[in-house]
């Protein structure tokens, strides 16, 4: 039976839960102009959220409803983190929603509730929270993809997103079923006791194959990748910097539960394939990035490749590995919410600013957002002092570690590919001259501006004291 | 004698059904739909088995678990194509590519 | 009584200070402010060198060698700025700062109306300086700096004209060909270095001896002398410096530099520094045979053979310029006979006579109003005598005879080289015998073209014209003065200039006295001092430690057995083949130019291949030039065109990144917008992965 | 404040440069003024760093340390030795040229390119200070950034191919040299320098970190085949970019091969000198003679900077032949201090070179040679200056372009004679290249109109071309200082690498 102290370690998602339908109910009572409140409140929501998350940090591991639930160290780094990506992500939408006649109730709930799936996602214990986690996201993300009803490429986005995202979690779930007659359980912590005494080792690694299809998936890697251009291109960009930043957390979580909680014994299986997984995504997201004209399509690729140096602190497969992983996905939510936030605030009604053209000569229209964006783009590539950078040196120094010196070489070599369109961009803002009869100007809310720029400028100051965070993600494997 | 292995091949045949019918089918979507819940009962198959032979019933609750989220899966799936035919007036999916590259 | 440092700096940096005072203040200073501090400072030093060369030779100073300052300094290894003050030095000093100072006095004259008169005195006095850093130096590195110093100004001064199209190659050229000397001098400094471990002199010439044995490992089985390595490298910046075959093609093209610096660098100090060099570094090539032969035959060639070119040449400063490269060579081969003292004898005695005849020759060239064509000449000793008369004092000087300068130190060389042994001696017996006849064939023949004969110019009283004063043309016309060498390799020669040959616009006057005074003054040393110091300097070890002989090689030694005083040897002079051949010369010549004049002209057609073979300069310039210059050009055309821009650019770098493109286009095409391929990539990326587990399984 | 020094030097020019950007978006007098100020108060910051730092004592001084990552052993350790002091002092004072010279030069967002120098000044400070690796190769990856900015806003018309160049082929070194310093992290335990140095390495493990860090290195220096990034990059910088990425930029390779290459892979740069020392050579006489046919100004003195720097990465590797071949530690000492004496050296001369070139662009927007002749009769201080620098260029005695090439010839002839020969050709081809330029440049008659109207140098020109003038000469004049100022650290250097680490 489920005890008062379950309750009590579930409490934000709980909360959050209420909150949502609260939220919900409330809006269906509210005037289109009082829904500002509704945005201050849900802001609030998640604030109250992260407090919560902190404040409840239990000293060491642990579990609610017979280990269903896990809440540990690498769980609450994550949630806190999504909950702050989401909480950036809803200052940074406000006013592209209010220009398009999309600011409604249903995109804050949506968000909040895909936020609740990535946390019961990361604090899983079971395979069946795992899948349970999963489908809350992605169930509210396909709603979120197709917010923009009228929009055609947001239905296409929409219908690819689903169907590839109900094929995968098809394979996850097939790869579960095989895992579980394997092991004959669906616990983590009995699966990875159970997994080194199976009697049908083949049949286990089959299932792991194709929980890999599932977790490769969520986070984008090749070739599960097919996804993300479309989706991020089609999205209306309010929703893409959501999917591009909180659920790349809550896929490493998921990762993390399912490799190195469940299977870890595994690894020296899983090592290799993810590391394939690494150099391809490695190598189409960062090639097809070079040729792209559509900004949103050109983060997406980015994305993939950023996928790729996760997987190659992956492969590590020890907590030193883990940690530099989760850095890195930190990292990248962070930046990627803030090359949204940039893309977003730059947006107004008719003009989404999603061309890389669009950005011509913006250091002379705007040379903050011009400069908020440079420095956003030299984290993605990866140059110091940025944060990104850090992130990189970390999991290439784990993939080096673990002896995959060549995938740490790998990676360097696709960071110089990449580095040239992440430049691209620069040069459009900084060297081209603006197209005449354009206009292009930072949205006047003062909260996107100031949100925005502590966003980005924080990628320069985490560059510089990241150590405390690291510190943080390797306390959470270590201890 | 149905053994284990006759339902797992099963669950196999009927996923690698799906799988094809995923990519083979080019006209039209609701055949998406069907694929996908075609996938998920190869897996409950495979569960439901599992579970029975194992005598443990986590697998079966699993089991409904899906059949759950595979009903809201359908709804949304179904709303999206609503949309897609509002927008596009066309369900083929082999019309379904302005944004490729 | 010791010298003290303070009168050395003071030397060496007077003219400096006139030079700054000139160059950067010139402008407030005026003209007759800039000259006055530029004499005074060479003034100062002039009368100083006086005074250090008596207290050395009468006052019993001993030998200075001291460092000023540490140039740096790492390990053992150090360079220092110093000075080393010897008989040697003290004599060079007094040479190169008097005829500065004539220089001097003769260019308020010469340059009375360029606009570039602060300048020029600014450059001059830097070139006193330089050249006295070169000469005063206690050790290597500080010479390496004299020499390039000196050679800088020498650029710059060859290029005062900026204009004429013809003194911006010239002054290239000659900065070039010099590097090309400098290049080996480097390595022999650098060679010295490493053999005797310092580069200050005292050191390094009492560690000389230990050089025998020794050798320069240069492929796996060849090891050459040490001695050797070192003094041909050495000599090699000599060649450049002074002008020796092959490295001798700057010399004539930088008589595109106004006169006063043809006289003081290009004449009587600055080429002169190699001779300098070698005498100085005695006790190094005394340890090397072959490397003496080699400066001998060097030497001798250019003794014999650049002077054959001044017989064809037809502008006056053009021949003075081939008669330095053949005493040039005099004194190359000098040294090479170990006969220093008789090389340092002569540079002394060549400074004076030798700038005098370019200083006459500015005279005359003032006079015909920058005419420097012998054929638009003659007869002008009518006009100016003064010139005419030092004028012949010089030339009788440069050929040798008897009482001249010239005769004591000259006749000495080729005494001496009849007494050498060396290898390829007599080859260069012959070559110095041959070439005091060329000697006085050219010379004669410049003067009688010059001073005698017929006038073969016409004044036309013209007052329209008004070029008032004919020797600033060069600054006030706007089109560029192109110079008078016809064989100039400057294709885009733009000689539009405004005087037609043979045509004046004003009758032919002696110049001022700020010219004549220099020539009066050189005049006076061009004729008596040799006689005056030919005992102790030739035969009486004046020089003391400063030039080193190996008892063996002591070939003036020998000469000197025969001497018995300046008159006995003058009048001993008279009935040498030397002089006879001078004599035979002049016949020829006064023959030819004084009465029958086109003579010459058919003994150049009956010999047109000698006379064409003359002309082109043997063709070493045309030769150079299109190996050199053109096929420079040529190579670094190829270089950057086809190694930078097509293979490194082209290939690694621009075609890395087209690859990487238009992999990048097709990877592109993978992402179709279907459906059904997006599934088929997820389901194909799940079967690699099974198979992939299959196989290693397996 | 004076235990911070080092961090001061590197932040203040930074830091400095927020109030530039806020101040001057509509004030450009504000921007410039509070830029040089910054630039000058650095100067003299760094002149202090002298009588702070004790020359006899080869340890880095000036010691900071403080842990930056805990768990990793990361720290923000900086410290300055003799090499270290005298390169600061140069981008310290080239800083404050460059910003003079931009003066009235750079119209467009004067504020933002000023911010841009004085954040690159700090960072490239900050290389020279930094003795933890990790810091060291933030610091020398971070200064592309203001660079690319420099070269891609206020360049010339192909800038942003020559920029993305320049960025790309740097990174691209470096990139390596990063995966090989976290091998080495991962085998040390730590990015301390001292602790890398320290650290036994088998004959492989060095070889391959040596290649790595020699391709970080020689797209810095640069050295052929790797160089032409510079020419495109010289080109289109503005003048100021060209000035700093040639006095001060380039040198930061240099100074990576003495900080990282010879202490930490001795045996494996032991083994491989050859290939530097050949690859020198070939930059001194195949440059040269690619120097020889360049229209371009700019690029006629990148190929020469290119040449020049063939001496220094020469100086610095001939130091295992004369070490380990014939234990010649003077010579080797020698050859070290002519390759400092030649980088230092080589920031003044290519900076002038790089400044009279702006100043002839200013005047004329274009810097093709056929475009002008006969300047100096229309410019007669400034082809004083011009032919100064162009002397300097050529290695002439009595400038600072000598005594480092000497040092090294004098050095490459001790460890082999054949080295020294193709070294000394540079006295010959230097003096072509550079010397054609300045013939058909400065000297002749008047051919195009417009050069006719130049007017000569300004008094902001002057300052500019007489500081380095002033720098070029003493240096050239009296070395002994500098040298001295280097000469324990060299000796340390040099002595380390007679230490087999095998």
């Amino acid at each position: 039976m489920p005890t008062f102290n379950d309750i009590l370690i579930l409490l934000p998602e709980f909360y959050l839960v209420a909150a949502a339908c609260l939220l919900l109910l409330l809006d269906a009572f509210m005037k289109p102009e009082q829904r500002p409140l509704l945005h201050w409140l849900s802001i609030a929501v998640l604030l109250v959220g992260i407090y919560l998350v902190v404040v409840g940090q239990p000293s060491q591991t642990v579990t609610a409803f017979n280990g269903m639930f896990i809440r540990d160290g690498v769980s609450e780094i994550l949630k806190v983190f999504a909950l702050l990506s989401t909480v950036l992500v809803f200052f940074y939408a406000k006013p592209y929603l209010q220009d398009r006649k999309l600011f409604v109730g249903e995109f804050y709930t949506l968000t909040i509730f895909a936020v609740i799936g990535i946390m019961l996602l990361v604090s899983a214990g079971n395979l069946i929270m795992v899948y349970l986690g999963l489908e809350l996201l992605t169930l509210s993300s396909y709603a979120l993809v197709a917010l923009n009803r009228d929009s055609r490429l947001s239905s296409e986005a929409a219908i690819k997103y689903f169907v590839l995202g109900a094929l995968a979690s098809g394979m996850l779930l097939y790869g579960m079923s095989m895992v579980y007659g394997a092991t004959g359980t669906l616990d983590l912590a009995r699966l990875h006791m159970a997994a080194t005494q199976t009697g049908m080792p083949h049949l286990l690694v089959f299932g792991l194959i194709f929980m890999i299809v599932g977790i490769g998936f969520k986070l984008g890697a090749a070739p599960f990748h097919m996804w993300i251009p479309d989706v991020y291109q089609g999205s209306p960009t309010a929703v893409t910097i959501f999917i591009g930043s909180a659920p790349k957390l809550a896929a490493f979580g998921m990762a993390y539960r399912l490799l190195a909680s469940g299977l870890g014994d595994l690894s020296q299986h899983w090592q290799i394939m993810l590391a394939c997984l690494a150099v391809l995504s490695l190598a189409i997201g960062n090639l097809v990035a070079i040729v792209q004209s559509n900004l949103k399509r050109l983060l997406a690729y980015s994305t993939i490749s950023h996928m790729g140096y996760l997987l190659v602190g992956l492969v590590n497969a020890g907590p030193e590995g883990y940690a530099s992983s989760l850095f890195y996905a930190i990292s990248y939510a962070i930046t990627s919410a803030a090359a949204f936030g940039v893309i977003l605030a730059l947006a107004r009604a008719g003009f989404e600013c999603e061309e890389i053209d669009d950005l011509k000569g913006l250091n002379q229209r705007s040379p903050w957002a011009a400069f908020l964006m440079m420095l956003v783009m030299f984290s993605l590539a990866g140059v110091p002092p940025l944060f990104g950078f850090f992130g990189k040196l970390l999991v290439f120094q784990a993939a080096i570690h673990a002896g995959f010196l060549w995938l740490a070489i790998v990676g360097a070599v696709f960071a110089i590919i990449g580095l040239y369109y992440y430049l691209r961009v620069v040069k459009v803002m900084y060297f081209d001259k603006p197209v005449e009869g354009t206009e292009v100007y930072l949205q006047k809310d003062v909260s996107v501006r100031l949100v925005l720029s502590l966003n980005v400028l924080a990628l320069l100051v985490l560059g510089f004291v990241w150590g405390p965070l690291f510190g943080w993600c390797q306390s959470v494997f270590i201890g | 004698m149905i053994t284990l292995s006759h339902f797992i091949v099963l669950g196999a045949v009927l996923f690698c059904i799906a799988l094809a019918s995923l990519f083979i089918n080019r006209k039209n979507v609701i055949v998406l739909l069907m694929s996908i819940e075609l996938m998920l009962l190869a897996v409950n198959i495979n569960f439901v088995a599992f579970s029975r032979f194992l005598g443990d019933v986590a697998g079966q609750v699993f089991v409904f678990f899906i059949l759950t989220v595979a009903a809201a899966e359908t709804a949304i799936g179904l709303a999206i194509l609503v949309l897609l035919m509002r927008n596009r007036s066309t369900i083929n999916v082999a019309e379904i590519d302005s944004m490729k590259g | 009584m010791e010298l003290s440092t303070s009168i050395l700096l003071t030397i060496a940096l007077a003219p400096l200070v006139g030079c700054l005072l000139a160059g950067f203040l010139g402008r407030f200073l005026g003209r007759a402010g800039s000259h006055s501090v530029t004499i005074l400072g060479v003034a100062i030093a002039c009368g100083l060198s006086f005074y250090v060369l008596y207290q050395l030779t009468a006052g019993g100073a001993p030998v200075y060698n001291q460092n000023i300052y540490t140039w740096f300094e790492i390990g053992n290894y150090s360079a220092h700025v110093g000075f080393m003050i010897d008989r040697l030095t003290a004599m060079m000093m007094v040479v190169v700062t008097f005829v500065s100072l004539l220089v001097h006095i003769y260019t308020i004259g010469y340059m009375a109306d360029d606009p570039g008169y602060q300048r020029f005195f600014s450059y001059i006095s830097l070139f006193t300086f330089s050249m006295l850093m070169l000469v005063m130096s206690n050790n290597f590195m500080q010479l390496f700096f004299g020499w390039e110093a000196v050679g800088l100004v020498s650029y710059l001064l060859i290029g005062f004209w900026y204009k004429r199209p013809t003194a911006i190659f010239a002054n290239l050229k000659a900065f070039l060909v010099n590097r090309v000397g400098d290049f080996g001098f480097l390595l022999g400094i650098a060679g010295v270095l490493y053999f005797l471990g310092t580069l200050d002199y005292s050191t390094a010439f009492a560690a000389a001896p230990t050089l025998v044995g020794r050798s320069l490992q240069i492929t796996q089985s060849t090891h050459w002398d040490a001695a050797t390595v070192i003094c041909i490298c050495l000599f090699i910046g000599a060649m450049g410096k002074s002008a020796q075959v092959p490295l001798h093609v700057w010399l004539p093209d930088s008589m595109e530099g106004p006169t006063p610096i043809s006289a003081l660098i290009h004449a009587a100090t600055m080429v002169t520094a190699g001779i300098f060099m070698v005498a100085r570094m005695s006790p190094l090539f005394e340890l090397s045979e072959t490397a003496l032969s080699f400066v001998m035959i060097i030497g001798a060639t250019g003794a014999l053979f650049t002077g054959l070119i001044g017989i064809v040449q037809n502008d006056i400063k053009r021949v003075v310029a081939y008669s330095t490269l053949s005493q040039l060579g005099y004194m190359t081969v000098a040294l090479g006979v170990s006969a220093y003292a008789g090389a340092v004898f002569h540079l002394m005695t060549h400074a004076f006579f030798k700038a005098l005849l370019f200083l006459g020759a500015g005279s005359v060239i003032i006079a015909m109003h920058h005419e420097q064509d012998m054929r638009y000449m003659g007869g002008l000793r009518k006009y100016m005598p003064i010139t005419w008369i030092t004028m012949w004092i010089g030339s009788l000087a440069l050929c040798g005879v008897p009482f001249f300068a010239g005769f004591y130190s000259k006749d000495a060389i080729i005494e001496a080289v009849g007494e050498s042994h060396r290898a390829g001696a007599t080859y260069a017996y012959f070559c110095v015998m041959a070439g005091a006849f060329v000697t006085a064939l050219y010379t004669f023949r410049q003067m009688y073209l010059t001073f005698h004969g017929k006038e073969r110019f016409v004044v036309v009283h013209d007052h329209g014209h008004g070029h008032a004063h004919g020797h600033d043309d060069h600054a006030h016309d706007d089109h560029a003065h192109a110079g008078h060498d016809e064989h100039h390799h400057v294709s885009h020669k733009d000689d539009h200039g405004h005087h037609e040959p043979g045509i004046m616009h004003e009758t032919p006057k002696e110049s001022p006295w700020v010219v004549t005074l220099p020539l009066i003054l050189l005049a006076i040393p061009s004729l008596l001092i040799g006689f005056f110091t030919v005992g102790p300097a030739l035969f009486g070890d004046w020089f003391g430690s400063a030039i080193h002989v190996n008892e063996v090689n002591n070939v003036l030694g020998e000469v000197g057995k025969e001497f018995h005083g300046a008159l006995p040897m003058a009048l001993h002079g008279f009935l040498q083949l030397p002089f006879l051949l001078v004599l035979t010369a002049f016949a020829i010549q006064t023959y030819i130019y004084l009465f029958n004049p086109a003579l010459a002209e058919r003994i150049k057609n009956a010999l047109k291949p000698i006379y064409n073979l003359l002309n082109h300069k043997y063709w070493f310039d045309a030769v150079y030039f299109i190996v050199f210059a053109r096929g420079s050009m040529a190579l670094g055309r190829g270089l950057w065109k086809g190694g930078d821009a097509a293979i490194i650019d082209g290939v690694m770098v621009d075609g890395s990144a087209k690859l990487v493109d238009r992999i990048a286009g097709g990877v592109r095409r993978l992402q179709s917008g279907y459906l059904y391929h997006y599934a088929f990539a997820m389901i194909l990326g799940l079967i690699l992965l099974l198979g992939g587990y299959w196989l290693v399984g397996q | 404040m004076f235990n911070h020094l080092l961090s001061l030097l590197i932040w203040l020019p930074v830091v400095g440069a927020i109030p530039v950007l806020l101040a001057g978006a509509g004030r450009p007098n504000a921007a410039r003024w509070i830029a040089l100020a910054v630039a000058v108060l650095t100067f003299v910051l760094s002149l202090y760093m002298l009588p702070l730092y004790n020359a006899a004592d080869a340890t880095k001084q000036l010691a900071e340390s403080h842990v930056w990552i805990a768990s990793l052993g990361v720290h923000y350790n900086l410290a300055v030795d003799g090499i270290s002091i005298a390169l600061i002092l140069l981008t310290s004072f080239v800083g404050i040229l460059v910003i003079v010279g931009a003066w009235e030069v750079i119209q467009t967002n004067p504020h933002q390119y000023m911010a841009a120098m004085l954040v690159l000044e700090g960072l490239m400070i900050g290389v020279f200070c930094a003795t933890d690796a990790l810091l060291f190769y933030v610091f020398f990856e971070a200064m592309l950034i203001p660079m690319f900015i420099l070269i891609g806003v206020w360049g010339g018309p192909r800038r942003v191919y020559a920029t993305l160049k320049f960025f790309i082929y740097t990174f691209f070194g470096s990139i390596f040299m990063l995966v090989g310093l976290i091998y080495l992290y991962l085998k040390a335990g730590s990015f301390d320098l001292a602790t890398l140095a320290a650290l036994p390495l088998s004959m492989k493990e060095q070889t391959w970190l040596f290649f790595a860090f020699l391709i970080a290195f020689a797209v810095k220096v640069p050295m052929v085949p790797v160089h032409t990034w510079l020419p495109d990059a010289h080109v289109e910088a503005p003048t100021g970019g060209s000035v700093v990425l040639a006095a001060v930029m380039l040198k930061i390779g240099g100074y990576g091969f003495l900080r990282f290459s010879l202490p930490i892979t001795p045996d494996a740069a032991d083994a491989y000198a050859w290939v530097v020392i050949t690859l020198s050579l070939i930059a001194v006489v195949y440059i040269g003679y690619v120097a020889l046919v360049q229209e371009d100004m700019k690029k006629l003195v990148a190929y020469s900077s290119v040449a020049h720097m063939g001496f220094v990465t020469l100086g610095i590797f001939i130091t295992f032949m004369l070490v380990r071949g014939s234990n010649n530690l003077d010579a080797a000492k020698l050859g070290m201090q002519g390759a400092m004496v030649q980088m230092i050296s080589h920031g003044f001369i290519s900076g002038a070179m790089f400044s009279c070139i702006g100043v002839l662009y200013d005047r004329l927007h274009t810097r093709q040679i056929k475009d002008y002749g006969g300047v100096i009769n229309v410019m007669p201080w400034f082809g004083f200056f011009y032919v100064l620098f162009a002397m300097a260029n050529t290695g002439m005695p009595g400038t600072s372009g000598f005594v480092g090439e000497f040092q090294v010839v004098l050095a490459a002839f001790q460890a082999n004679p054949w080295i020294a020969l193709f070294a000394a050709f540079t006295l010959i081809i230097s003096a072509a290249y550079t010397l054609f330029m300045v013939k058909r440049v400065m000297w002749g008659d008047i051919t195009n109109p417009h050069v006719a109207e130049m007017k000569d140098i300004n008094g902001r020109e002057w300052f500019v071309l007489t500081a380095f003038a002033a720098a070029t000469l003493v240096l050239g004049i009296w070395p002994q200082p500098l040298i001295h100022l280097m000469d324990s650290s060299v000796t340390q250097l040099v002595t380390q690498l007679a230490n087999h680490k095998i």
